[in-house]
Parts: C-alpha cells; structure tokens; sequence
C-alpha cells in the first residue's frame, strides 16, 4: 500500500513543524512539547507503517510511548523548585502565604 | 472494504496531524499551543490507529492498537497538566 | 583450558561478590578471588610453557558465528605482569583502606572496581574478537575511571572526566574500524581476518583504530589526561592505571598491526607512528623535568615510557638476519611494557607510602624517607634503574634489544631518541632520590610496616629479575609470535 | 515512495543531529537529543531491525533521555546549566573540516567495501542448534554469550562509578533525591497508572524475545522505567546501599550467567556452551535472571547515587 | 540510491557531526551529547552494512545493541561526572579549556 507510505511522509513532515518548536521555544515548555508533540508523530509513523514493516513495529510503538511518558515525568520533576517535587504541589506551596518564601528561590 | 476503511481514517487522521502541527506552530501563546497539541495530535492518532486496525491480522494487534492510543492519551493528558504548570512557574519567574 | 577460563571468571566473581556481600565477607570474597587469579595466572602460563597456547572457542561456538579466547606468549606474559601487579596493589590497598580511614564509601567500592579492571585486563589480553575486545576496553574504562574519581576530590574528577572523554572518544574511533572490518569481511575474529582478502577500506580502518587506541593508550599528542589522572588517584590505583591500563590498548596494537592487518603497515603510517612516540619521550621526559609533586613525576615519566613502546613500529624486523636472536624489536617492545609495569606500579606503590607518612607528595616533604623507610627508597632507585634502562634490569635489556634493532636496520635516528630518553630519565627520576636520601629526622611520624614496605620492593625487584633470567620470558614470548615480529612490517 | 519516506527520514534525522549540537543552550540540546532517539527508533525499523529499534526506543532515547534531564535539573540548581561563550566559528574551522573529512572517509569506505555473502553460510547452519528461534537473541545469549556477559557486567561497572560519585556523608542514605507529590494529583495517578502497564510490557518483550523481536536488555529496561516512575510518583522509596537484598539483585543476572558458564565447563561440554537440548531453557533461565539484574541496575543508574542528605 | 546506502551516508554524516559537537562544546553534558550522536551513527552505519545484502544479518543487530547498552552505560557514568564536577566546583565546564581534540 503505497498510500501507508505516502502518510507515513505526511506525518513526518508534521513532526517538523515540532522540531521548529523545539529549535524555537522560548520557554522550557514549550521544547519540552515539541519532544511531546514528536512522539506523537513518531508513534503514528510506526504505526502507519507497522502493516508494510511487519506488526514487530507495534512493539516499537508501545515502547516509545511508554517512554515518552517517562520522559515527560523526569522533565517536571527535574525543573521542580528541589529536583523531587510535583509543580501541583509547589504550587500548593506557593498559594499559602508562609510557605511562599520557601518555594520560591 | 477494509483498504476504503483504512485510506479513509488514515486520511483523517493525517488531516488532523497537520493541522494540529500547523495549530502548534502558529498559536501565540503556550497554553493555546499545548491545547493545540493534545487535541489534535491525539485524536489524529486514534484516527490512524483505527486506520490501522482495519488491516490488522488478529485481534490482538487490534488490542495493542488501542493500548498504544490509551498510552499516548494518558501520557499527553497527564503532561498537559504537568507541563503547562512547569510553564505557570517558568513564566512568574518562578 | 580450565586456568584460561579462571583468569576470567575469578575476578568476576569476586567483582559480583564483593558487590553482594556485607562489609567483611565481601573483602573476604576479594581477597579470595584475588588469591585465586593470581595462582590461575601462574597456572596458565606454565601450561602454555609446557602445552602450548590453549584455544577456547567460548560456547563450542566457532568464528565467524562465536568468540575465540586463545593464551599465546604475549597474553601469558601481560596477564602475569597484571596479576603480580594487582596483587602488589592490593596488599597496599589493604593497609591504605584499613580501618574505613578512607570511609565506607572508599572501602566498598574499591573493590570491585579493582577486580572489574582486572578481569577486563584479562579479558582484553585473550580475546581474538576485534568486537569483544571493543566491550573489554570499554569495560577497563569505565573501572579505570571509576578508580580515578574514587577520592571524589574536584582535581580528581576533572582529571576522571578528561580521562573520560579521550577513552570515550578513542573507544568511538576503534569501534568505527571494527564497524569498517566487519563491513569489509563479516568476520570479527582475528584468526579468520589473518587469512582475509585485503579490501580497500582496511587502511581506513587500521588508521581509525589505531588513532583511538592511541587516545587511550595516552601516546603523545593524546597524553594530556593521564598526569592528572593518574597522580590524582589513589597510589594503589594509580599503579594500576599506569602501570597496566595503557598495556592493554598497546596489546590490541599490537595484534592489529602484526596479526591482523600488516598488510596495510606503509612505511610513512610507520614512521609516523613512530615520531609519535619519539615525541612522546622527549616531551614526557622534559614534562617530568618540571614537576614539583612525585606523583606526577612518575606519571609524566609513564607518558614518556609509552612512547618507546611505539618505536617497534618502523623498527620490527630490522636487522633480524644480523642478530643472535629472533624480533629483536618486537621483543624488546614487550620486554618494556613488561618491566615498565613492574617498575612502575612499584614506584607509585612506594611513593604511595612516602605519602601517607607525610601527607603530601611535594619534592621537597621527601626528605629523609630512605634513612627512615629503606626499603621503599630502595624499591623506588631499583625501579628507576629499570625505567632509565640501567642493566641488569629488564628495561636494560628491552632497551637494548629495541636500541641494536635500530642500529641495525640504520635507523639510528630512533636510537638517539631513546639514549636521549634514557639521559633524561635519570635526570628526572634524580631529583626525588636526592630528596629521598637528604638526611632528617622522620621518628615522630608513624611508618608502614616493613611488610608493607617489602611490597613495592619485591615488584622492583621482578622488574630486574626479568633484566637478569631474560631468557625464560624471551622463550615464552615466541609462543604464537606472528611472523612480522621477525620479518618486519 | 519508499525512497522519499527513507529520505524525510534522514534529512530529519540530520537536522535534528545538526540541531543537537550547533543550537545554543543544554537543554535545547538534550531535547533535540531525545527527539533524534525516537526518530532513530523508526529509522531502525526501516533497516529492517526491529530488536534494535526496541533497545534504542527504550534505552538510547527513553532512559538516556531521561538521565540527562535529571541532570540539567541538577545543574540547573546549582546555576551550572548556562554556557560559556563558545569559541568563534574561524578557531572551530579546522575542527568542523577534519569532522567532514571522517564523514567523508566513512562515506568513501560505504562504496568501496565488498558486498560479502550474508548472512554468513557458518550462521545460518548454527542458528537451528541455537535452542531460541530469535536470530538477533541467539546470538546475544549464546553464540555471543560472552559478549553479552561482559556487557552486563558493564553495566555494573558503571552503576558501582556513579556510585563512588556520591559524598561521603550521603553514602548511607537512599538514592536519588527525594521525590514527593501531590496526594491524588495528576503525577500521583500517573504513577498508579502507569506501572501495571509497564510491568505488563515488559513480561511481554522478555517472553516473546525468544522466537519474535525483544529480549533481556528491551524488557529489563522497560521494567526498570516502571520502577523510575513509580519511584517519581512518590509510590516506591528508592533503597540505600546497605540493603543487601538489591545488591544481590544487581548482580544476579551475571552470576547466574557465569555459574551457567562455569558448570557448561565442568561438565566439559565448554565454558558458556549450552548444550542444544537444553539450550533453550537455560537460556531461558539466565534470561530471567538478567532481565532482573538490568532493571535494578537500570534504575539504580538513572536514579543515581545517595543524596538524601543533599539539599542546595 | 537505494534503502541502506541513504542509512549509511546519514550514518557517516552522524559521525561527524557528533565529533563537531564533541569538538566545539564548552559545556560537559554538550560534550557526553555529542558522544551518543557519534555512536548512534557508527551504528547506523553498521546495521546499513547489515541490511545491504537484503536477508538481514542478526550479528551486527546483537553488536549494536551490546554497543547501546554499552554507551547508555558510559553515558550514565560520564553524567554523573559532569554533575559531580560541576557540584565541586561550580562549574559545568573543564578548567584550563585547551580545546583536546
């Protein structure tokens, strides 16, 4: 099915507008996203192509989604005010007034 | 049958990476781009996914589809909120 | 057969155990394992001396499809000079580490990196799989590091990352000409790639891995992270690092060049090679010059031993129809990195200990160390017989060997590079001896017990052993010798 | 079509590559870095290698990615994540030209290496004794076996270094820094959820790495990331080097695998040989042992060394 | 131009780029970056050489994710490195920059 291929290309090309993002920013989140946003893509290529490249591409696709998850997890803790928090809990933080001095740097 | 099923939620599908792409490059701000993000590029997903299905040879493959969808959707609602949070702090300078 | 697959396997085991095991039995299981590796070393050199090179095809697998592991002269000679090497470290390690002076931290995790490093040494030295000796340098790395960092003080972790990113990046370029052999023969194996039609890309590929060989085995101009490296480890670490480690990136040279690939030795890739290591003993002699801390004295002067390991190069072969003996030049070349090992784990050994009694290795806290540690100062002035290639010593004789292969294939040139050598040598290894034997009065500090002293003495005085009982080693060196060695590249 | 599908894919796969090391800031680069993972991932796939797109999916982009993260997130607390100024474009030419001059060497070398027979007559008669229908598998665990061994042993070795890494008043406490959230907030769920998934996953990729795609690295690296998570979620406390029980799980999956080696050498069939009727199993068995060893290493590694005590 | 060919030259390109960013990077996790990129494209380079001949070849597919796993390992510790470093002196950077090669 050449049809597959043609919207595997499709959705390669969309994760470009994600690598622009990612080049772009300008904050943090807004890389981080674009990453979000090319696992996406990444998944449906597999996906797409997992009918011409044998079903085994499925498993790749699972993969990277579980991971991308992953990814996304240690980014929030990682930029969290002390390496380990929850931006919802610092956040919590952050709106009781004697905790605000704390939270913040 | 099946092929008409797949061009056809393929195509869908496809529809709504590109513009969920176009949406993500264009919105001004974060929060309408992270909106842009995880609508689009998911439903567009689950359209290709579905596509896909069509062609599959047993049910299992249909299952592992689908498992990769929930995945996906659970990953971007969950960083969605985490994420645009993280993009709270980053902008009160936090 | 079975010793071939001790060598291996107890350290491992030891490595794994120690990891395991609570505290004491941990240290327990080291010690056993080193026990066992050191009397496995033996055993497997006097059966390659009475029985032949064994060959062990790891899970009855034959190349192309398995992995060989095979114990010739060079390997047996390299993994004793190892095991007494470690063993000598270890037995100072332990009175270093005693007591938990250095903290829990320290005394876990020192030995396992000890045994992991000995058995990749190992490892490196039997394989015949350009692929499995990519894993076994790695290996040797990542421990080698590890023992580099393991004081956790800044200087030494930015001398464990610079050590980092040339053994990384010489790991990268030999893996680029395995990824280039494997491309050109689908075979890894050196016993079937001795036997291959020689492709077009095999120049590439000896250059590329020969480049990153070279980065970690620190030859000059690669060579600017081993003085921080290993004067920043601790001294029984250091002795491995520098006495062995560069050893095993030089042996896989070694057996590129003469067994795999002497096809593709031109004489300009040979004479550049070469200057390398000339500029490597000019400029790590004078760097020694220089230096104001013993430590790096002696690890500026292994950065100037390496480059008389590379001079074999141009001179394999020379002359061999006009001398007694066959590869005069090769020989010598594994003579010095035999005696060179010896020597210098000992001297870093004693300098280890001068440390410990007065908290620094500055030149000028030497003073009176001979009157009040006699052993050590005479451990340190027989190994620097050895390194500035004094007979009787086994430096003298590797010297020479390589010196009379020079004149005789009229490249003199090399030869007055390593009489330069040699004179520097005595001028840099000068200074701390006269500070050492400066008379003062130490008696207020506590010193190692003269077992402890006896340690770095006793690998000193291998390394003139092998000077005098040469022609043991010499015989045993021949087993499984390619035949480049005697006919030149 | 396939030719333009390969093509995006490249050109993709050099722009990101490019993008990695020529944009300003770290963590513009590590994010670029984790993108080109995923597309190498799909890339390895078209190569017709789907047990490396699953080892590069999980551990060359997923776990890579996520250590350097943590690690911006440290640097970055320190204030070390900026950069210097980087050295003017007219002092890197000579590097940029002899880096072109190695792509163009390697890229000589592609046309003038011979097209040998493959794969190899040798492998294709030794792969039915193999006891595993997995090619890619068969020679991890035992053609290569050795290989194999000395690599988890690698591992091992790395994880002992970030070890040594830590200060000497942390080494008695738990690994990592400590990780708190929200109570029933979105991470929380997050962590709840994901697990059994994970876990299932991984089971999945062990056991059908014997005859399909997957085996001991995939799998003992998607488990490792079910622990990572639940270990961020709060869920899972991470250990302390003092508990025995993990040390010995670290190093069950290459004891297990040397002592199969050693008894394959009493019993003088050969060190690491498994004999073919049984070869099977005992693959089996040692794989279970090493799935478990490099999940616990895995994790351990990304977690990193003690620092409870840490606190900037 | 066919499948393996276009892999390959990606590959070799991959390399290069890997040793520029090697090269050219001041900060340290740049640096270990720039180590994946060159190893990630050794190995495309290899599983190229691996799929030319069209039946593809298991060993090099076993070589590269031995080699994977292999530099996840190197990277882990060159990281933790980096950190260390970086918390001992301040500095994410090497002193005495004297641009190695």
């Amino acid at each position: 099915m050449t049809w597959l291929t043609c919207v595997a290309v499709g959705v390669l090309a969309s994760l470009s507008a994600a690598l622009l993002r990612v080049w772009h920013g300008p904050g943090r989140a807004d890389r981080m996203m674009g990453a979000q946003l090319a696992g996406t893509s990444g998944v449906a290529v597999l996906v797409v192509l997992a009918p011409l490249e044998g079903w085994a591409a499925l498993d790749v696709a699972l993969i990277l989604a579980l991971f991308g998850a992953l990814a996304a997890v240690g980014f929030v803790k990682a930029v969290s005010a002390d390496g380990g928090g929850d931006p919802e809990e610092d956040e919590d933080l952050a709106a009781t007034p004697s905790a605000n001095g704390v939270s913040s740097e | 049958m099946n092929d008409l099923a797949t061009y056809a939620f393929t195509s869908i599908g496809l529809f709504f990476f590109v513009a969920g792409s176009v949406g993500f490059l264009r919105f001004p701000d974060v929060f309408s781009r992270l909106h842009a993000l995880t609508k689009a590029d998911n439903l567009g997903l689950g359209f290709i996914a579905l596509g896909i299905a069509f062609q599959a040879e047993s049910w299992r493959l249909v299952a592992l589809l689908f498992l990769i969808w929930g995945l996906m959707l659970l990953a971007a609602g969950t960083m969605s909120q985490l994420i645009a949070r993280d993009a709270l702090r980053e902008r009160d300078g936090r | 057969m079975s010793a071939l697959v001790a060598v291996l396997v107890a350290p491992l085991i030891g490595a794994l155990s120690a990891v395991a095991l609570p505290g004491r039995s941990g240290r327990i299981a080291a010690w056993v394992a080193i026990v066992t590796t050191l009397a496995a070393a033996v055993a497997l050199a006097a059966s390659v001396i009475s029985q032949g090179m064994p060959r062990l095809a790891v899970g009855s697998w034959e190349p192309p499809v398995g992995i060989v592991l095979e114990a010739d002269g060079l390997s047996i000679a390299m993994i004793v000079m190892t095991a007494l090497v470690m063993t000598a470290a270890a037995l100072t390690a332990r009175h270093m580490l005693a007591g938990d002076t250095k903290g829990p931290r320290i005394a876990f995790g020192f030995w396992p990196l000890m045994l992991l490093l000995w058995a990749a040494l190992n490892a490196v030295f039997l394989s015949r799989d350009l692929f499995n000796l990519y894993v076994g340098i790695e290996l040797l790395s990542l421990a080698a590091i590890g023992l580099v960092a393991i004081e956790g003080k800044p200087e030494a972790l930015a001398a464990a990352i610079r050590y980092m990113i040339f053994a990384l990046a010489g790991s990268l370029l030999y893996l680029a000409g395995v990824v280039l052999v494997y491309g050109a023969h689908g075979a890894l194996d050196i016993g079937v790639l001795v036997g291959r039609e020689p492709a077009e890309t095999d120049g590439l590929a000896l250059a590329l891995m020969t480049v990153g060989l070279m980065s970690k085995t620190a030859l000059f101009p690669f060579h600017v992270w081993l003085p921080p490296a290993h004067g920043g480890a601790p001294a029984p670490a250091s002795a491995m690092l520098s006495a062995l480690v560069p050893k095993a990136s030089y042996v896989i040279l070694l057996r590129l060049w003469f067994d795999v690939m002497p096809d593709q030795a031109t004489d300009a890739a040979l004479t550049l090679v070469a200057t390398f290591g000339a500029a490597a003993v000019l400029w790590g002699s004078l760097a020694a010059l220089v230096q104001s801390r013993v430590k790096l004295i002696v690890a500026y002067s292994t950065v100037a031993q390496i480059g008389y390991l590379f001079l074999v190069f141009p001179l394999a072969g020379g002359g061999s129809e006009d001398q007694p003996w066959a590869a005069g030049a090769w020989n010598g070349a594994v003579f010095l990195a035999l005696s060179h090992g010896l020597a210098k784990a000992a001297m870093f050994l004693a300098v280890g200990q001068w440390m410990k009694v007065r908290g620094s290795d500055c030149l000028d806290e030497m003073e009176g160390l001979a009157t009040a540690m006699p052993m050590t100062a005479f451990a340190f002035a027989l190994s620097s017989i050895t390194i500035v290639g004094l007979p009787p010593s086994g430096g003298f004789t590797a010297k020479y060997l390589v010196m009379t292969s020079a004149f005789a294939a009229g490249q003199w040139v090399w030869a007055l590079v390593m009489a330069c050598g040699g004179l520097l040598a005595a001028a840099y290894l000068y200074r701390p001896m006269a500070m050492v034997f400066r008379r003062a009065d130490l008696s207020a500090f506590r010193l190692p017990s003269r077992a402890q002293q006896a340690v770095p003495l006793a690998l000193a005085g291998a390394a003139i052993i092998l000077g005098i009982a040469s022609s043991g080693p010499f015989e045993t060196l021949a087993i499984g010798r390619p035949q480049t060695a005697e006919a030149g590249l | 079509m396939t030719l333009v599908l390969d093509l995006t894919l490249c050109a993709l796969i050099l722009a990101v590559a490019l993008a990695t090391v020529l944009g300003g800031g770290v963590f513009r680069a590590i994010v670029f870095f984790i993108v080109y993972g995923l597309l190498l991932s799909v890339a390895w796939v078209r190569l017709d290698a789907v047990d490396v797109a699953l080892a590069e999916a999980a551990i060359g982009a997923g776990l890579t990615g996520v250590l350097f993260l943590s690690a911006f997130g440290k640097l970055s607390r320190i204030g070390a994540e900026a950069e210097p100024p980087a050295a003017g474009i007219r002092a890197l030419l000579p590097a940029a030209l002899a880096c072109a001059g190695l792509t163009g060497a390697l890229a000589w070398a592609w046309f003038a290496l011979p097209v040998p027979e493959r794969p190899a007559p040798d492998l294709a008669t030794a792969l039915p004794r193999a006891g595993i229908e997995n090619p890619v598998t068969a020679v991890l665990l035992n053609f290569r076996a050795w290989d194999t061994l000395l690599e988890s042993i690698v591992l091992l070795a790395a994880l002992i270094g970030v070890w040594m890494l830590a200060r000497d008043e942390d080494w008695h406490d738990r690994f990592g820094l400590p990780q708190h959230v929200r109570p029933g907030g979105v991470m929380a769920n997050f962590g709840r959820l994901l697990p059994p998934v994970g876990v299932l996953v991984g089971v999945y990729l062990v056991y059908v790495g014997a005859d399909r795609p997957g085996g001991a690295f995939q799998g003992g690296t998607v488990l490792a990331a079910v622990g990572l998570v639940a270990a961020l979620a709060g869920l899972l406390r991470p250990p302390r080097v003092t508990q025995i029980v993990w040390r010995m799980g670290l190093v069950a999956g290459p004891l297990v695998f040397l002592i199969a080696g050693i008894v394959g050498a009493i019993l003088g069939a050969g060190f690491l040989t498994l004999p073919e009727p049984i070869a099977g199993s005992a693959i089996f068995v040692i794989e279970i042992a090493l799935v478990a060893s490099i999940a616990v290493t895995l994790a351990f590694l990304v977690i990193g060394p003690p620092e409870q005590g840490h606190r900037e | 131009m066919t499948g393996p060919t276009l892999y390959a030259l990606t590959g070799a390109a991959l390399v290069g780029i890997g040793f520029f960013g090697l090269i050219s990077a001041q900060h340290l996790l740049r640096r270990v970056v720039a180590f994946n990129l060159i190893g990630s494209g050794l190995f495309v380079f290899l599983g190229a050489a691996g799929a030319r001949s069209g039946a593809s070849d298991p060993i090099p597919q076993a070589l590269i994710i031995t080699g994977i796993v292999v530099a996840l390992s190197a990277s882990a510790l060159a990281i933790g490195l980096v950190v260390a470093h970086a918390r001992a002196s301040g500095r994410p950077t090497l002193p005495e920059e004297d641009g190695e090669a």
